[in-house]
């Protein structure tokens, strides 16, 4: 058979209809990030609102100051201090409801702390006498995940299971402009949109993932448009303007809760301490680029916007710095005293039953913790012991 | 008071009732991964459960081990507890991270606050004609994870049995489903399923007094063959199934070796760092003056999974399972 | 000191500047597929070309009905094909130059033929004989890929390394949707905006992954719509439509051959067949929508363009029918001649020199094999073997 | 002839000599991985590499761990000889779908027309007061997987050798460091390094007659502790340092233990499906009938590694090694 006889049965027809699924376009971020301290956007904010993240702010810098200070005085093996990152920190935990989650990444301690979760909890991990300091579901807070964007599918996962179960439950995840780069990060969006779980997605671009700068992380406009790839709406905030970060945050939360599905919020911050006590800021970047972002700080932001529209009195400023010393008063106090340690916890979570194989391991350390005990006690009777 | 096996049921059907009936159970069981929905999976164990459970609870999810995973961690987290399946055991590597750092610590994070009550089911080995990654024997991976269980069925009932076990269980479990085994035929009653029993029990398949062959999984029924073969060399073998790697019953493995004097370990994964040498090394440790001569390791070759053609070389048979069992110093009795 | 005292030495300044690093609209892919075939546009198409293609994509067709065929008769363990989607796998081998490199998905045998590479070679993996049965070096063709979406770093690293080199050396890597959710690919489409390195990403939208259909893979406008989140220009084409995915690709691959860097390309394609052989399609999808796709035929389109424009007589037909056939006929020839093997490659290519270990197990599969041999040519004598 | 000692130099700067060696010397070779430019690595090995070379040669990559080993893949598939830091053992995990599926297979999968020239470099162990997932032992997991050299130094002079060995290796390596002995000192002449010599040959790093120490990296010193240690108890104990897992050196261990007749293997990692089982059984194959009682092992528990604050009571020590020794059945001798 010919191709003109074939001809002759070929019916072309129109090719199969293309229908985008999502328009693209309210999913894209705005061209700069959403700002409202300083805005005349800013007279509609409640006073209340904003006087209690002022509150929350303020003692937010103070716990970062005392948890780094309690590194030099060796209470703390390590701290990543969110200094200069608070507004996210605490817009984060205030975002949402007491029966939403949050889902931390490991520098946000701070974030924990304003969810409730009690201050030495929160750092038992960086003081480093167990993992999870806290119960998760005491304050519905997840561990605070060192594998970075390994929690973004978790939060992806709760928010579904929460809402199959009908509970009108958010979780809020966070994460760093180093960790969008993870496997991890691209699977738990795609998965949010997918299943339209009610979940938002925060990332705290501070414009370092340790040494390494946002242009060596990523060449895209803004890690908010990542959004639109996965059919969710990106949205860019200045991350340090707290009135901002909580208005974007809790849109994107109610959104999640009337089931609109997940968004990706961007929060551009800057990390104004070194990535921890043991890094050596100095080999990476300049002072220059610290001391402009010193001067946006987050705290002075919100400091100076309450001051000029009068709602801010001395009496207000000093309620807040006391309640953050005596915040801070209680850490140190406590954090000075010695972990209370029993090194047969080694054994007594790795299973809900230990296995024999563990039972002998267990038994092991007790005859040695025993045989310590009896050299400790009885006269030194030389051996190796 | 016996069991009536009605007729006989492939191992698949015994795991797609396992899954069905802990559904139907408990409504916090959901069972998520790639192409277990409308298809039922590719070796079709999920079959017919979204039909009956609905989407929400038969899930097929984007193509992305990871992300699987993770998301279980979060429903489970939530009070879930989800079933995931690995479509093949190589295709489980990309969830590595999850599974080591978070699904086998999270209960020990946090001092028992947040168990994990989730099963990674795993289509595992060869002996099916798989292409490359298609046949990977990776429960030396999951052994060396402390939090995990290990778990591998060699019969029809045990599938069932284990299954059920496995996702009441408490603490995650890593179930190894031995490929080649999918469509093995055994009588067994899905109307009267034997009990489920606890997991960490090896159970002893067939008894001898020469000496002992210590398997699971894929590798039961060669060894089963090799113990019938045997029999013509003048030798008596036991064989022990473990069903169980995590947690390892040292009782029911080191009875039988005290017992007979000599073991042969066999296992389709590499021997090189597989748990061969573990179950040797803890058998030794046990029984070492009962033992008549080393325990030796009958294994897959420490090469990548061979191509299809060549599988049967690599793959542990009756024939190099009776030369080890030669090797067992036999001299020194006489 | 009071935050009045304190204001006097505050000087809010402007916060940081913000400046997207890339123009996002030029990113952004256009609402509807591109097509030529049937358009104007067509007119303006090279007729060599066109019949080049033609009769790459009618022997391409050959080549998947005939390995279909063979693992009917078993000389092929499993085929997955792509019917269907000849457009893109013969377009993508033609994009490239000599010296440039071919990264293929499992499926993409079609593709590996039409650079060059030996059919037989090409199903070495898929008849079972050995892994990858060609060398990829000959002509710079990867190995096939079965586990999805990790032959994409693969392309990136080897695009930067010959730009590191000082080659003009660009990487095509194909995925299918299904890919596209993995984490290796979003690594891979970021590492390669950041080197600017000169790859080529075509993404195979052939609506599903075995049994899962893009909606519940995706809830993205479009795939080429990821690309703005990396910084990198998305397109979307009719990958059905030979011309058009050849003039994509080719842009693409002289973008990044000149510097201009990487690209995301979406082919909107289907899959007519099942899954592979082995596979039962009618459990998850119904017979009118593949009707409708086999109705929007790569081979037919392009061949009405041709017959219509007076480009393609008989003649030539018929040659490219009877090349198609003549190729089918050696392939088929060749697989039935039975794959020569030896045992003992399991050992040859493990490491360059093989460790003791493996010496040892080698020696024991030798011994085996004599054993086994000299039963086999000796009197039965009994025992096990 | 013999090599002048300048001054003590630390495993870390002897590491980052054998990188800057490497690349002076092969202009393919490239090192890559997250943090490794202008600040020199969170372990400062890599320090002053990207000021010499370029940030071409010693690139800070983006941070995803399997795409800066996938890239790496290709380029190594290009003719470099890519060098990748992995920032800490369990920050591998996200490239372990590359490493099992393409870093240890690519040579085989080709018929060894596309080898992957490739070092992996993996901080790896605790002891150093690291939050979890900073402390993980993983070398069985790369033990267990066909096609990898995996090797670990224990002294500083094997620092260098063993790294410039790896990097000249034409297949992949993953090259486990020692955390804890980053700032461990030695006498060693950066200008005059020992030869470069070939990997797979352990070392016995004390003669002794009693019993045989099997280890390897961060457990070297503690056996050499316990070794001293045990001539208090009457015991004169022989070091063994592996050197390297894969291949594994069975004729000094085993030539070892015949002349002592006794064997403990040491190391940190867990016990259960670790390295020490592999040591034991292949060691007890080879050596049954010398031995006078079994290979024992001390190793971590078989738990997710402990917090700062509990890691002392986890490692292997001094005491717990010599518990080991004290339990190997010297009655029978007497
Ligand atoms: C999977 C993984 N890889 C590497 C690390 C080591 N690491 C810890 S923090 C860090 C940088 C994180 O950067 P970013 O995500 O921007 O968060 P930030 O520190 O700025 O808050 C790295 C590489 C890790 N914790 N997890
Ligand atoms: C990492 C990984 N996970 C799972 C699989 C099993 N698998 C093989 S093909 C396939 C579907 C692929 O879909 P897609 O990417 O759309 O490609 P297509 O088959 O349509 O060409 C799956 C899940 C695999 N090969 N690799
Ligand atoms: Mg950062
Ligand atoms: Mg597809």
């Amino acid at each position: 058979m010919t191709v003109m006889e074939q001809r002759g049965a070929y019916r072309p027809t129109p090719p199969p209809a293309w229908q985008p699924r999502t328009d693209p376009a309210p999913l894209l971020p705005d061209a700069e990030p959403y700002r409202v301290l300083g805005t005349k956007a800013a007279g509609q904010l409640d006073p209340e609102l904003l006087r209690t993240l002022y509150a929350r702010l303020v003692s937010g810098r103070r716990y970062n100051t005392q948890a780094t200070a309690l590194t030099k005085q060796g209470r703390l093996a390590v701290y990543p201090s969110s200094t200069g990152q608070e507004a996210c920190e605490v817009a984060a935990a205030l975002a949402l409801e007491e029966r939403d989650w949050l889902f931390p990444s490991y520098r946000d301690t701070l974030a924990v702390v304003a969810r409730g979760v009690d201050p030495v909890e929160a750092l038992t991990l960086l003081r480093g006498d167990w993992h999870t300091g806290y119960d998760p579901y005491e304050h519905r807070v997840a561990p605070l995940s060192t594998p970075l964007a390994t929690q973004l599918p978790h939060a992806v996962g709760l928010a579904h299971a929460a809402r199959l179960k009908g509970d009108d439950v958010v979780a809020l995840a966070m994460v760093g402009d180093g960790g969008t780069s993870e496997g991890d990060f691209h699977e738990a969006l795609n998965f949010a949109a997918v299943w339209q779980a009610p979940v938002v997605f925060l990332v705290q671009n501070n414009g370092f993932a340790i040494s390494v700068p946002l242009a060596k992380q990523t060449a895209a406009p803004s890690l908010a448009h990542k959004a639109v790839g996965y059919g969710m709406p990106g949205r860019l905030v200045d991350g340090n303007d707290a009135a901002a970060v909580h208005e974007v945050l809790s849109d994107a939360v109610r959104r999640a809760r009337e089931g609109g599905g997940p968004t990706l919020v961007e929060a551009v911050t800057y990390r104004v301490e070194a990535h921890t006590n043991a890094d050596d800021a100095t080999r990476y970047r300049g002072d220059a680029e610290v001391e402009t972002w010193r001067r946006h700080d987050p705290v002075e932001l919100l400091e100076r916007e309450l001051t000029e529209r009068g709602l801010l009195d001395e009496e207000r400023v000093s309620a807040a710095r006391e309640a953050a010393e005596a915040m801070a008063a209680d850490l140190r106090a406590r954090m000075n005293q010695d972990a209370e340690l029993d090194p047969m916890d080694l054994f007594a979570h790795v299973y809900a039953e230990p296995t024999p194989q563990l039972r002998e391991q267990r038994d092991l350390l007790r005859a040695e913790l025993a045989a310590e005990a009896e050299t400790a006690s009885g006269a030194s009777e030389g051996g190796h012991r | 008071m016996t069991t009536v096996a009605v007729k006989p049921a492939t191992m698949a059907q015994a795991l797609t009732r396992a899954l069905r009936d802990a559904m139907a159970d408990d409504p916090a069981v959901h069972v998520m991964g790639e192409d277990v929905g409308a298809l039922g999976g590719v070796f079709r164990v999920t079959d017919g459960l979204a039909a009956e459970f609905g989407e929400d609870r038969c899930t097929d999810t984007p193509l992305a081990e990871a992300g699987i995973l993770g998301t279980a961690v979060g429903m489970a987290m939530y009070g879930l507890r989800p079933v995931v399946e690995m479509q093949f055991d190589a295709f489980a590597y990309p969830a590595f991270e999850q599974v080591v750092s978070h699904v086998a610590k999270m209960r020990n994070r946090t001092r028992g606050k947040m168990p994990l009550p989730l099963t990674i089911r795993v289509p595992y080995g060869g002996g099916i004609g798989g292409v490359e990654h298609h046949s990977d024997s990776s429960e030396a991976y999951y052994m060396a994870t402390p939090g995990l269980h290990v778990v591998t069925p060699a019969t029809v009932a045990d599938a069932y049995g284990l299954l059920r076990a496995s996702i009441a269980s408490d603490d995650p479990v890593v179930f190894l489903e031995p490929k080649r085994l999918y469509w093995s035929k055994d009588t067994w009653n899905p109307e009267e399923p034997a009990p489920v029993e606890p997991i960490g029990r090896a159970v002893v398949r067939r008894s001898g007094r020469s000496a002992t062959l210590i398997t699971y999984g894929p590798s039961l029924a060669v060894c089963m063959e090799a113990a019938e073969a045997a029999r013509a060399e003048g030798w008596d073998l036991e064989v022990v199934d473990l069903r169980s790697l995590v947690p390892f019953d040292d009782e029911t493995a080191c009875a039988s070796v005290r017992r007979t004097g000599r073991a042969v370990v066999v296992h389709e994964s590499g021997s090189f760092g597989g748990p061969g040498g573990e179950i040797a090394a803890r058998v030794t440790e046990r029984c070492f003056h009962h033992l008549e001569a080393p325990v030796l390791r009958v294994a897959g070759f420490d090469v990548p999974y061979p191509p299809p053609m060549l599988e049967r070389h690599h793959l542990p048979g009756v024939d190099r399972i009776l030369d080890a069992v030669g090797r067992l110093q036999w001299e020194a009795e006489s």
